[in-house]
């Protein structure tokens, strides 16, 4: 761990919220991304079984 | 092959299955990479203390907010001209990472600011206007919600979307005019004196090389995942139709 | 011929409803287009009307030609009966009232605010529009909604009247009109589940 | 074209039309600022020519939603598009009339207004001025937002949404000049660049507004 | 009622269902201020709490006509007013949906906005308070002046016009305790105030509201 | 008697429209309404219905039992087909909307947007809403609007189901419904222009 001196909060925080904005977009982006598969596969089941 | 071919929604679909492990991977790569060399192991500023750190976030997510919105506008020209759907929801996929990266730059520049100028924000004409393309931003993703028929939601988007871009630029003009700057300078030209020194330069280079990739992967998966949608209520509707 | 449409394909929402359609309309002829709740009857008016782009086929003879009346008047209410009628006379070039207003009895109501007229009698002063266009091809969608015999027989007797001067009229209902013309019923054209017509959604299937 | 002008200016005058309207928002919200950020009256002089641009922006931008939505829903619109008038000449006429019974009256009564915020004696002028300049952009852009969102339902706020970041580079160079009037530095270069603002939306904001109408029609 | 608020808050969520425009028009009109009164960081502070309370005020006044005036229109009002759900229960179980999608969310972005204003840093504390314990009571209101204006044809600016007076008091002890608030003073008892205020219109209004309703309907 | 109603006056903008109204109404009755546009029908059910206070006359029999449904079918366009139906059996205090779906062959488009649904297929689900109200008397104000035939005579089975179960209907309409029922003409009950029977004006005449 570096010395971050005086502005150990403003380097942390900038790092710290920095990092979870990007992680819950990737996590929202690979969740979304999931369930639209997903439902796209039950669609396409359906629509085959049905005709 | 015409680069147009791959605008079919089925082969993109398969082109960015192939390669988009590739840009996940690089993406966290450099960004691994160029955020631990960069918190690590650069020294301190002697001006800025440690706060010289918050470059690697501040400065490619900033550059990333405002190339996210070139690209949707040249999507959007596309879609207009050409009418490949990939593209309209390409555009799509990218406005909320770019909201993302805004909202990064200006918490980062905030937090920035109160060590730097003693002021967690200030109506400077960068910031403002970097503001204002926020507002657009938000205006564009909500005019997609409210949308119900998606080509129709393409076509609006896009006109937006150019206006949009012609009004950001009239107001940076009138932002510049209206106030005198705070915010730093160009420190990535290579050809000023006062660039930043190397140690720090190198690192910041892989960060935004990481935060390209990243958008890159982002926007290709995201894009990909607007085409399921899109293809679910294809199906869909024709279900309800039978 | 005033309207001719080959093999034309329209569609709704992003599916095509109605494929290869194809009918001439002449002078002096009018058309009932008939089908279920839902057939597309109304989606065909909106597109040769010019309201949304066909998905491909041809249509001719529809360039300021039409006269178009939907579910939904365009009517204001804080204007008079006289005072909607006469914007659009204007709108359409044309001078004079008398005759709309006299064909669908609107004289007593000519100084009534639109909004307080009852449904039957904003349906009238919908219709008493056609009039004032001058436009020879009418496409009107169930005209006759929420109108007594009395004002259907008015109706019926403006068609004629159109109809013999030279107009046409094409007509999407599910209740008799009392005027002599042909029926199209739009069922058999119905757009098969995985109909490539080009449509909007078609990329993604 | 006539016909609709009139037709636009009648129905804004009679009862529940709007006129007035926008009027009466622009006098409260003036009102309210000081019961905002308090009585003391240099603070409401030095912010007064700014705020009442701002009252003004915020009265055109609320009476933006009745531009095309009225005509939407109850079917004019598409009974306009088959008419012979062209889109862009309807709506460039419905831009004038919006201006004629919104921004007009603002401008007319921005005056009187000043009194109350305190504003500066040099101020009213110029207020005056940048707003005659300044409001036909408003309108004219406010048409564009209304022909974006005339199909979502309600889509008052969302229309404010998109169309207030368009609105920031009147404001700017309006106020800019109402506050140098006020504080009897130049005006000139702001009223300049609003004027070209004004005239560039007007040539161009038509056409804009007519595709966006038509690809909502369909 | 169970069934209405969720359908309201569904509504809401729904595409062009107006959540989160309440919160972007509150952000945009806390942006131009600046634009409207300078950038001069000394002047922002000491208006910053009175314009934030100015702020939320007007964008919960916008978002009032999509509160009845939709329901009207679609015929839900006729049918709702035949149900056995009593009016005043359904007006309340509206203002309750109305707060959590659009008074709530402005209470929770307020700290953020007034960081663009140079807020104290004593302020945010109060200011948060004060927006607390006071839009309840926006909400309150406003569906009154949405009863009110529900039969006139796109009443939103009328709507305005009658329920900001109605706001003054609210904006009066909400804006001064803020201001105290961020003054470092003693911000008891125009907060006193304010609560008593939003108890009083969340006991009294509803059953104003459904006379007005009422009254509208036939 | 489920609906008593004697000597009644209705008026509409402060005028009288109908006055010295009397009918009964008994369970397992239907009463259709006719008379030209403007007779005051609309009115009339609204009065009824409790949406507007009568000028003169009683009416007894209408507390909480009526279904009433207008010109407009109350749906909100966001709102899928089921989610539109459930709202409305929550609010009337009912469970299930299976019956009502089945009833007007709503189940194919019940994941529909209610927006999406063209003329015919909204009536339908605003036609349904009465079945999940479970209240005794239905008023209707022309429910056969733009409806196919095989949509008015779901309708007309409905009714009839309704009926059967010891229900009562009150139908303003100027189409033929297939329903037994009595007709009542409510042209000879219009007011004259002088008529005295308290409505808001009537001081300043
Ligand atoms: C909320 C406050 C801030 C915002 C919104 C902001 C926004 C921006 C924007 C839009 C850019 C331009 C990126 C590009 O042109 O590609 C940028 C670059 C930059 N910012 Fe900030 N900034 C803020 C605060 C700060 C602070 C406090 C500092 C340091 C004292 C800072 C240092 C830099 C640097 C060094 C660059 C790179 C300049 C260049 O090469 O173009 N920023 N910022
Ligand atoms: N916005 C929309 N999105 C998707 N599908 C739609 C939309 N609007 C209508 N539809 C569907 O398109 C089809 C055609 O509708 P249209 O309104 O043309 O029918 P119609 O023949 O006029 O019926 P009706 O007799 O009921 O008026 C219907 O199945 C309808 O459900
Ligand atoms: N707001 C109003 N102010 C004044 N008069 C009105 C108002 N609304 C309706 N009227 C008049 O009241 C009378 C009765 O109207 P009502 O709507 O009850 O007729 P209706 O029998 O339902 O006709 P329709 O068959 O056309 O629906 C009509 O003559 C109408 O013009
Ligand atoms: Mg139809
Ligand atoms: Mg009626």
């Amino acid at each position: 761990m570096p010395d971050l001196g005086k502005y150990a909060d403003a380097v942390l925080s900038a790092y710290g919220v920095s990092s979870l904005l990007l992680l819950l977009l990737v996590i929202f982006t690979l969740r979304k991304g999931r369930a639209a598969r997903q439902a796209l596969e039950d669609v396409e089941k359906r629509s085959k079984t049905n005709g | 092959m015409s680069l147009w071919e791959y605008a079919n929604p089925v082969r993109f679909l398969n082109l960015s299955a192939r390669v988009l492990p590739v840009f996940w991977g690089l993406a966290v790569a450099c960004l691994i990479v160029g955020l631990i060399w960069g918190f690590f192991f650069t020294p301190d500023d002697f001006r800025q203390g440690s706060t010289v750190k918050i470059i690697y976030l501040h400065v490619p997510s900033a550059m990333m907010a405002i190339n996210a919105w070139v690209m949707m506008l040249v999507a959007s020209l596309i879609w207009l001209v050409r009418r490949h759907h990939v593209s309209a929801l390409a555009a799509k996929a990218a406005a909320p990472v770019g909201v993302v990266m805004t909202l990064i730059a200006l918490f980062t520049g905030a937090i920035w600011g109160q060590p730097m100028w003693g002021t967690w924000w200030a109506w400077d004409p960068r910031l403002t206007s970097f503001l204002i393309l926020f507002l657009f931003y938000l205006g564009y993703i909500a005019l997609w919600e409210a949308i119900e028929d998606p080509d129709t939601a393409a076509d609006l988007t896009s006109v937006l979307c150019l206006v949009g871009s012609v009004f950001a630029v009239l107001s940076r003009y009138a932002v510049n005019f209206w106030n005198q700057g705070l915010h730093q300078g160009a420190s990535l030209s290579l050809d000023k004196e006062e660039n930043v020194a190397d140690v720090f330069y190198i690192p910041l280079l892989v960060c935004i090389a990481g935060f390209v990739l990243l958008f890159i992967a982002l926007v290709l998966y995201r894009t990909g995942t607007e085409i399921r949608l899109r293809r679910t209520r294809a199906l869909q509707a024709r279900e309800g139709r039978a | 011929m005033v309207l001719e449409v080959r093999d034309l394909s329209v569609e709704r929402g992003g599916i095509p409803v109605l494929t290869g359609l194809s009918f001439d309309l002449a002078a002096g002829q009018a058309l009932i287009l008939r089908g279920p709740n839902g057939a597309g009857k109304t989606t065909l008016l909106r597109t040769l009307a010019g309201l949304q782009p066909a998905l491909c086929g041809e249509i001719s003879g529809t360039q300021e030609t039409i006269a178009y009346s939907g579910h939904s008047d365009g009517l204001k209410a804080m204007l008079t009966v006289a005072e909607n009628l006469t914007f659009w006379a204007e709108v359409f070039g044309q001078k004079g009232i008398d005759r709309a207003m006299k064909a669908y009895a609107l004289e007593p109501l000519a100084e009534r605010l639109a909004g307080t007229l009852s449904a039957g009698q904003k349906r009238r002063l919908g219709l008493a529009r056609l009039l004032v266009t001058a436009r020879p091809i009418w496409m009107l969608d169930e005209p006759t909604v929420s109108l007594d015999t009395q004002a259907v027989a008015q109706f019926a007797q403006a068609a004629q009247a159109h109809l013999m001067s030279g107009g046409a009229a094409l007509i999407a209902t599910h209740i008799d009109l009392g005027l002599e013309a042909q029926v199209l019923d739009v069922a058999p054209y119905r757009a098969r589940l995985d109909a490539k017509a080009g449509a909007s959604d078609e990329a993604f299937l | 074209m006539k016909a609709l002008l009139i037709r636009d200016l009648k129905l804004a005058f009679r009862a529940g039309g709007g006129f007035g309207l926008g009027l009466a928002f622009f006098l409260i919200v003036t009102v309210l600022v000081p019961f905002g950020v308090g009585p003391q009256s240099e603070l409401l002089a030095r912010i007064a020519s700014g705020i009442l641009w701002l009252g003004a922006l915020l009265a055109c931008l609320l009476s933006l939603d009745r531009l095309l939505a009225l005509d939407w829903e109850d079917g004019t619109l598409d009974l306009l598009a088959t008419s012979p008038l062209p889109l862009e000449a309807a709506l460039s006429t419905k831009a004038l009339a919006h201006w004629l019974t919104t921004g007009l009256p603002l401008v007319l009564a921005s005056p009187v207004l000043g009194i109350l915020l305190n504003l500066p004696g040099a101020g009213y002028f110029w207020l005056v001025i940048s707003l005659l300049l300044g409001t036909p952009a408003l309108s004219v852009i406010g048409i564009f937002g209304a022909a974006l969102t005339v199909g979502v339902k309600r889509g008052g706020l969302l229309l404010s949404l998109l169309v207030l970041p368009l609105y920031v580079p009147t404001l700017i160079f309006g106020a800019e000049a109402a506050r140098r009037g006020a504080a009897e530095l130049d005006p000139t270069t702001p009223l300049l660049m609003l004027a070209g603002i004004t005239a560039g939306t007007i040539a161009v904001m038509p056409f804009a507004s007519a595709a966006a109408l038509r690809v909502n029609l369909r």
